[in-house]
């Protein structure tokens, strides 16, 4: 629990620290000649600290992997890792830091849109190549970014349809409770069209948002509550809402006794790592959505899964070992499609990586073979519906037949 | 002597089982099992059904109790996916190292070739196996005369349509039913009363229902009045209409006292977080950006206490936030003097340096702590008596939690007052306050009194921490969701005064919360912030600033 | 000057909460004069200061300046502008800039279109010369404030005062602190200061410097006037031996 | 120190010019280099405007983010215009929204002319309206720093709202066309570099004036004694306000210099911690004089941008131990403790001298 010696590292580095300028000169500038760097630009600090950080360890421990099968093409990869400090234009600077100064043949990071969105024109201008591991809002269609996650249309409308099911529990009302920004506002506005298209109309659902880091739910559940005992059929609260708002929402739901009986929860952000705090036995039953869930039996899931917590545990990380949440399997595949991309390509000139995407493919560990095709940077991976269980996990309720096409602009939006 | 009786019941239950557990019945429960295992909702939701009837379907008490403790076994494996089910519909229970067949309860093997898979729980099955196993649990409840949880209790509440009516009118049959359960039953029953023909049944129901008025019973005569035919007779008509108008009313007072009742709870929470800013700003005049540290700092030791009682004194851990409050008081008290005495003693002619040097404070004990204990949230074991609350009026639900904290602000407020206005260490402050050289002169020890007032500042931030831990995420960033709204709430009740900052929290949470569903919760913000300027503006030192002669 | 009345107060009331600090105050100051106001503390000298500045506002009443101009609605900006200008007890200069500063931003503030003017005309430094040998610090003029002796910063003020060339000047506590030698500089200022066009008043505890400067001394007792006259008059007076002299003149005389 | 700030406003400038000038006669730098520095001058210049006020007239503002912002956000408009003008689509958050052409605040903006305009108008107008009635109704000291860190954290909750046109939480980017050159590239970044170096060098060398004129003075005196000068007859709002207004509009050109080179405008700018920082660079530098303060923003934001990179987890270590030390040894911030080594090295020098001249 107290890591005594990340601690006296990091002290001990305190009082080093007039060092720093020198050793600059010895970090700075192009690789070795055997080597080729990758950067990452997860914050390890600040607010998004708590879910984005172990995002480094998994980029660190995917380029082990291939750096123990020989390297790509021959060279040794070398991972760079930058602290963005959830500070947004941070994330602008240290990339260009990364493709100027480290000249990086590829960076995996970012969490938010908008640190995304702050990338975004630097790898546009300086032929960078980003590989992005979150669900996130669509609407974009970077050539520089390559969109490891499900856009909305084919990830949250199936888990949707689902619920609208009779095995889902023919949901008829709809609850929408977002963070306000372009992700939730953009994954309702979609579910809006397609409730028209269902013939579901405005008295029918409720959307409302909450600031950012909000976490003072009580009245917006006690207006859940009385939502869900008006007539016209079954409730569904569907949760938009990111960071520290989600364990703050499940508490009140759970102080309040609403259980997944009462109204189910679609969280589409919701992670085992935001159940980390909570008491789930009163959770059991509330759904989330993601295009990887830890229980999912196959070879390759339990591979990563003992590499990570053996990653974990030889370097004394803080990271629970016996948890592995979508977007580390997301920049976990992200290195292992960037090396194949790579080898196709014979060469690690961005430019040409670029044109060897259409068709790659990738065993991922939520089993399913995960493609890449020329049209656009999406990936297309299976779908999971995942159901809150009493170990702060979740059982899989659902998946998808196969891997559906990502569609970047959704015809609902 | 329960215990040997409960023994040998079951120990005669067991050979009663056996002995009606065959024919007509085994192929009841066969057929149940199977409909559990079809893993389709609607085909489930029947199983269920039947389960419960099931349960009813003798009058021999000893049957009933078996076959009731076969239902419950049988929901509660399925709840927990211990039920596998092979592809030919037959069910076993897993247990550990074990199996056993769903149906007669006896140890068995399978073929390992035959896959054994858990039925899909569908979204629509829960709720229908969590009112089976609430009715059931009473049921058996009044064989064995034991007592039924309250969640059981809830969950009919919630549910009221879809409780098993066979179930039902076993249940209202019964005469040993506590009055809690009689009273819940009779509004399950009002719910299906409504739908009778008969007048007497209909205004009974309606009574039951205005008693127990809720957005639910209210939805539910609203469906009824739809459906009335003109022709229908006209006193129930109007029944009913005044009915939903009584119900309505009662709603909307509901309504306006769980605002009421968030609001405070917010502005205790409020206060919580601003009293130790209004220590060290209004008495000290230090702006300390440090102060949400302490907060955290304050949860942190709550969370190292709880786990140290979780190791050593497990029986203990209801208690360890009461147990905590001492020892989060002193060391963060003590954590704030330690930092009184290396970095602020040097700023006190410097106000605004202070701003800066606990802001590197902060920075550093964020850190300090994000290194030490890492990021992620941390799990806080909410006792018992915690979590929930009572409905009161209408659908207004007074959460134990809030209450508790609502309880604690006010304890703190007491503490504090007491601290400031009726001890030696009280006057002193207020002395340095007003005329720290003529103190200093009188033999205070200004010294002494700045170091105390600075911990008493940082143990009442711990003690928020303390209060918050249950109710908000517990991170090392927490901190900083507060300090804004701190100043905020200090500034606007002027500096120095204690009954300021009260009446400060009270309105900024109040207005907040009033706001919030009208505008939203971003524009709630907003406005309180424009108002608190505007505020400022007419007066300058806060609502309730001192006249004094400077 | 057609005026005669430098400032005239009438039935002032001023009072902090429940405390009435001075209570029904009639009172007036010519042109020409020096005033010496004298009484124990809490006899309301300083708060009487405050209201004739505008620094603290009073309940009833009414003050006027130069005859015929109340200042009961007038901001302390206002009222300095009619020129009652005020020496406060602790010395109050800006101690960041040089004497010659301090004195260049009283000037320009004297004369409000002056405060945005780019550069001192000669007449200006002239005056700033003038007044700095009149306080006696013509050598000191380049030196921070803030290092100036604690007489001289006195002096500084005062001459910030008369810079502005006020019709009244208010000094609350000039000698305060002083060695006698600069009590008797302080002594000869105020007499330099004095003119028909001019009234000065003297709050000060220093009965022996009271007495030296000022024409007429008004004793303050319990917010009210009890006496007023020459300084012989005033200390042969029973009353004020009774309440204020007796104790105080001992150690005024010993001083 | 004072003359050091003209000549540097002035050597500053020039280095600005002639680096517009060679990169116009094609000569070639190090992008990434230019782009630094750069950022760093712009966070200069922010740091300068909030020396004038703080330094100079003793208000501590802690809102100048939102100044610094509203340059930020009116350059990032005109250059979502631009763009718009030149392709015709609406940037995404719009066109979420449902719009199809810009809203009518966008109207004229693809001037750079009145852009500048706009800048300081707006500026103007809200630091006017904002400075008068507060100044007015006396809210000083602490509750100045606090009501203007209640504003830039008010404005930063309506900025994160979609609706209100600017973007939301992800604001604006994408530029295609910075003032009539590509968005990429090293000769932008070093026009841009330039360009806000001769800024700063020119608002340098135009603060000395200011400080130096009576209106300086005044704003010193203020600092010095507020009420002092209210008993003199001067009506301290108007210097104030003056001071405020003048610090607003350096701190909108920081934010229009900003933006174009981090190539995104978001509401973060307008977190009540950035505001802070600038007060750290400011006190860490030494307000009152006009160098340190510079000298702070590039020490730390330099140090920033290095340690992220170099020692994530040290870095907010590193921060908050050199904030706390220089508030507390160093009352007048690096320049002082520049003064300090000198003083340690010139002891120690004496020192060893004296050893020198004990021994035989």
């Amino acid at each position: 629990m107290i890591n005594r010696r990340k601690f006296l590292q990091a002290s001990g580095l305190l009082a080093g620290s007039s060092l720093a300028p020198a050793f600059l000169s010895s970090t700075f500038g192009a690789g070795h000649s055997g080597t080729q760097k990758v950067g990452c630009l997860f914050s390890s600090s600040g607010a998004m600290a708590n879910v984005e950080g172990r995002l480094n360890s998994v980029v660190e421990m995917a380029v082990a992997e291939l750096n123990a099968a020989g390297g790509v093409l021959g060279k040794t990869i070398e991972t760079v890792i930058t602290d963005p400090a959830s500070d947004w234009p941070l994330y602008a600077q240290n990339g260009r830091q990364l493709l100027l100064q480290e000249q990086c043949k590829a960076l995996f990071g970012c969490w938010t849109s908008v640190s995304r969105k702050s990338v975004l024109p630097v790898v546009e201008q300086n032929d960078g190549l980003l590989y992005y591991p979150l669900h996130f809002e669509g609407e974009e269609n970077s050539n520089s970014v390559v969109y490891m996650n499900s856009p909305p249309a084919s990830s949250v409308l199936p888990a949707l349809e689902y619920m609208m099911s009779e095995d889902g529990g023919s949901a008829s009302r709809f609850y929408m409770v977002g963070s306000d920004y372009v992700w939730p506002r953009t994954i309702n506005k979609i579910n809006k069209g397609y409730f028209a298209s269902k013939g579901i109309t405005e008295e029918s659902y409720r959307e409302t948002y909450v600031p950012f880091g909000f976490s003072n739910f009580q009245n917006i559940i006690n207006d859940i509550r009385d939502f869900a005992n008006q007539p016209g059929g079954k409730p569904i609260i569907i949760l938009t809402v990111v960071g520290n708002s989600i364990p703050a929402f499940f508490k009140e739901i759970i102080n309040q006794g609403i259980l997944a009986s009462d109204i189910p929860i679609l969280g589409l952000d919701v992670l085992e790592a935001d159940l980390e705090g909570l008491d789930t036995s009163s959770l059991v039953g509330h759904l989330n959505c993601w295009a990887y869930l830890q229980n999912v039996e196959n070879a390759e899931n339990t591979k990563i899964k003992s590499a990570w917590s053996q990653f974990v545990s030889a370097n004394g990380l803080p990271y629970s070992p016996d948890v592995m949440i979508d977007p580390m399997v997301s920049a976990y595949d992200g290195v292992h499609m960037w090396a194949k991309a790579v080898e196709r390509a014979g060469t690690f000139e961005v430019p040409a990586v670029k044109e060897a995407f259409d068709g790659i493919t990738f065993n991922c560990p939520s089993g399913y073979e995960i493609s890449m095709s020329g049209e656009n940077n999406y990936v297309a991976r299976g779908v999971f519906i995942g159901s809150v269980n009493e170990n702060q996990g979740f059982d899989i309720l659902w998946q998808s037949d196969d891997t559906p096409t990502p569609v970047p602009y959704s015809p609902y939006a | 002597m329960t215990f040997l009786r409960t023994y040998l019941l079951s120990v005669l239950l067991a050979i009663a089982g056996s002995v009606s557990a065959d024919g007509q019945d085994r192929q009841d429960t066969s057929a149940i099992v199977g409909g559990l295992c079809s893993s389709k909702p609607t085909q489930m939701n029947q199983a269920l059904n039947a389960l419960g009837s099931f349960t009813v379907e003798s009058s021999d008490p000893l049957v009933i109790e078996n076959n009731a403790r076969w239902a419950l076994w049988i929901i509660s494996a399925l709840t927990k996916k211990q039920l596998v089910c092979s592809p030919t519909g037959s069910g076993f229970v897993k247990g550990e190292d074990e199996l056993r067949d769903a149906v007669t309860r006896e140890l068995t093997k399978v073929d390992e070739n035959v896959k054994l898979k858990a039925p899909f729980l569908h979204l629509p099955v829960r709720p229908t196996a969590e009112i089976i196993a609430a009715t059931t649990e009473m049921i058996l409840a009044s064989v064995t005369n034991d007592a039924v949880s309250d969640k059981s209790l809830e969950s009919l509440d919630k549910k009221p349509e879809q409780v098993n009516s066979r179930q039902l009118s076993y249940l209202l049959k019964q005469s040993n039913l506590p009055g809690r359960q009689v009273k819940q039953l009779e509004l399950v029953e009002a719910y299906q009363l409504l739908r009778s023909e008969d007048l007497t049944d209909y205004s009974t129901a309606l009574a039951v229902l205005r008693e127990n008025a809720s957005r639910k019973s209210l939805t539910a005569l609203i469906e009824i009045q739809s459906s009335l035919s003109p022709e229908a007779s006209g006193s129930k008509v109007e029944m009913t209409s005044n009915a939903i108008n009584a119900i309505e009313t009662e709603l909307q007072i509901g309504q306006f006292l769980s605002v009421l009742y968030s609001g405070l709870s917010y502005s205790s929470i409020l206060f919580l977080a601003a009293i130790g800013l209004a220590i060290v700003f209004g008495l000290m005049g230090v702006i300390n950006l440090a102060q949400g540290e302490f907060i955290m700092i304050g949860a942190y030791i709550t969370f190292v206490i709880q786990e140290l009682l979780a190791s050593f004194a497990y029986g203990l851990m209801p208690f360890y936030l009461l147990i905590s409050i001492p020892f989060v008081f002193v060391l963060t008290g003590g954590i704030g003097a330690a930092i009184e005495y290396s970095v602020i003693r040097h700023l006190y002619t410097r106000p605004l340096m202070t701003l800066l040097a606990t802001w590197g404070v902060s920075i550093f004990l964020v850190n300090a702590v994000r290194v030490l204990f890492g990021t992620q949230n941390l799990e806080f074991y909410v006792p018992h008596y915690l979590v929930g609350g009572v409905t009161l009026f209408g659908d207004f639900l007074v959460t134990w939690n809030r209450l508790a904290t609502i309880g604690f602000a006010v304890l703190v407020l007491l503490l504090t007052w007491i601290l400031v206005n009726k001890t030696r260490f009280g006057v002193n402050v207020r002395a340095v306050t007003e005329n720290r050289n003529m103190a200093g002169a009188i033999g205070i020890d200004t010294r002494k009194v700045d170091v105390l007032s600075f911990a008493l500042g940082s143990g009442l931030a711990g003690l928020a921490g303390l209060a918050l831990s249950t109710i908000y995420n517990v991170n090392p960033t927490m901190g900083t969701n507060f300090i804004v709204d701190a100043f905020m709430v200090v500034v606007l009740g002027g500096v120095g005064s204690i009954w300021g900052t009260l009446l400060a929290a009270l309105l900024v949470g109040i207005v907040n919360v009033a706001i919030e569903p009208v505008y939203g919760a971003v524009a709630a913000k907003v406005i309180v912030m424009t108002l608190i300027i505007v505020v400022i503006q007419f007066r300058p030192e806060g609502l309730f600033s001192l006249k004094v002669r400077k | 000057m057609t005026t005669k009345q430098a400032l005239y107060v009438s039935g002032l009331n001023v009072s902090f909460g429940n405390f009435a600090v001075l209570k029904n105050l009639s009172w007036t100051v010519d042109f020409g004069e020096v005033r010496g106001v004298i009484g124990p503390n809490g006899a309301g000298k300083t708060t009487l200061l405050d209201s004739l500045t505008g620094k603290t506002k009073y309940q009833s009443g009414d003050i006027y300046v130069k005859d015929t101009v109340s200042i009961k609605n007038l901001t302390e900006i206002e009222i300095a502008k009619l020129g009652i200008g005020r020496k406060f007890q602790k010395p109050s200069v800006f101690s960041g800039l040089s004497g010659f500063q301090n004195l260049e931003i009283a000037l320009r503030a004297g004369h409000s279109r002056s405060i945005y003017q780019p550069k001192l005309t000669s007449r200006q430094r002239e005056k700033i010369h003038e007044t700095s040998e009149l306080i006696g610090l013509s050598s000191e003029l380049s030196r921070n404030a803030g290092t100036l002796a604690h007489g001289q910063k006195q002096w500084l003020e005062i001459g910030m005062l008369i810079i502005a060339e006020p019709s009244v000047i208010l000094l609350d506590e000039p000698v305060a602190g002083m060695n006698s030698e600069e009590r008797g500089k302080t002594a000869e200022l105020i007499s330099n200061i004095r003119g028909p066009n001019i009234a000065v008043v003297v709050v000060e505890h220093d009965m022996e410097f009271v007495g030296q400067v000022c024409d007429t001394v008004t004793v303050l007792h319990d917010g009210r006037v009890m006496i007023e006259g020459p300084m012989g008059v005033v200390q042969a007076d029973p009353q004020v031996i009774d309440v204020y002299l007796g104790k105080e003149a001992a150690s005024a005389s010993s001083h | 120190m004072f003359q050091a700030s003209e000549k540097a406003g002035i050597l500053l400038a020039l280095c600005g010019l002639l680096l517009i000038g060679a990169t116009s006669l094609g000569f070639s730098t190090s992008q990434y280099a230019m782009n630094l520095i750069g950022q760093i001058a712009a966070f200069a210049l922010l740091a300068l405007s909030l020396d004038l006020l703080w330094g100079f007239c003793g208000i501590l503002s802690l809102g100048h983010g939102l100044f610094f912002a509203i340059g930020g956000y009116l350059v990032a408009m005109h250059l979502v215009k631009v763009t718009f003008d030149a392709t015709g689509t609406p940037p995404d958050f719009m066109l979420f929204m449902g719009w199809d052409s810009l809203p009518f605040y966008y109207f004229q903006l693809d001037s750079i002319a009145y852009l500048i305009v706009a800048i300081a108008a707006v500026t103007t107008v809200v630091s006017f309206v904002f400075g008068y009635v507060s100044f007015r109704s006396r809210v000083t000291g602490v509750y100045f720093a606090i009501i203007t860190q209640a504003l830039v954290y008010m404005v930063m909750l309506y900025m994160f709202r979609n609706d209100s046109g600017f973007g939301g939480n992800n604001g604006m980017t994408g530029f295609k066309e910075i003032f009539g050159m590509p968005a990429s590239g090293s000769t932008t970044a070093a026009f841009l570099c330039g360009g806000s170096l001769a800024t700063l060098g020119l608002c340098l060398y135009g603060c000395k004036k200011l400080v130096d004129s009576p209106i300086g003075q005044f704003m010193l005196a203020v600092r010095e004694d507020e009420s002092r000068l209210r008993f003199l007859g001067v009506n301290t709002v108007h210097i104030k306000l003056i001071a405020w207004c003048i610090s607003a509009i350096l701190a909108a050109m920081a934010g229009f210099l900003y933006v174009p080179q981090v190539g995104i405008v978001n509401p973060t700018i307008l977190s009540p911690e950035l505001s802070i920082e600038i007060a750290a660079w400011v006190a860490l530098g030494g307000r009152g004089s006009l160098l340190g303060p510079i000298l702070g923003a590039v020490v730390i934001s330099g140090l920033k941008f290095i340690l992220t990179g170099l020692a994530p987890d040290l870095w907010p270590f590193i921060l908050a131990t050199l904030i706390i030390c220089v508030v507390i040894w160093s009352p007048n911030g690096l320049a002082d403790t520049s003064s300090h080594v000198a003083s340690f090295y010139r002891r120690l020098g004496s020192l060893t001298s004296i050893k020198g001249r004990s021994q035989p």
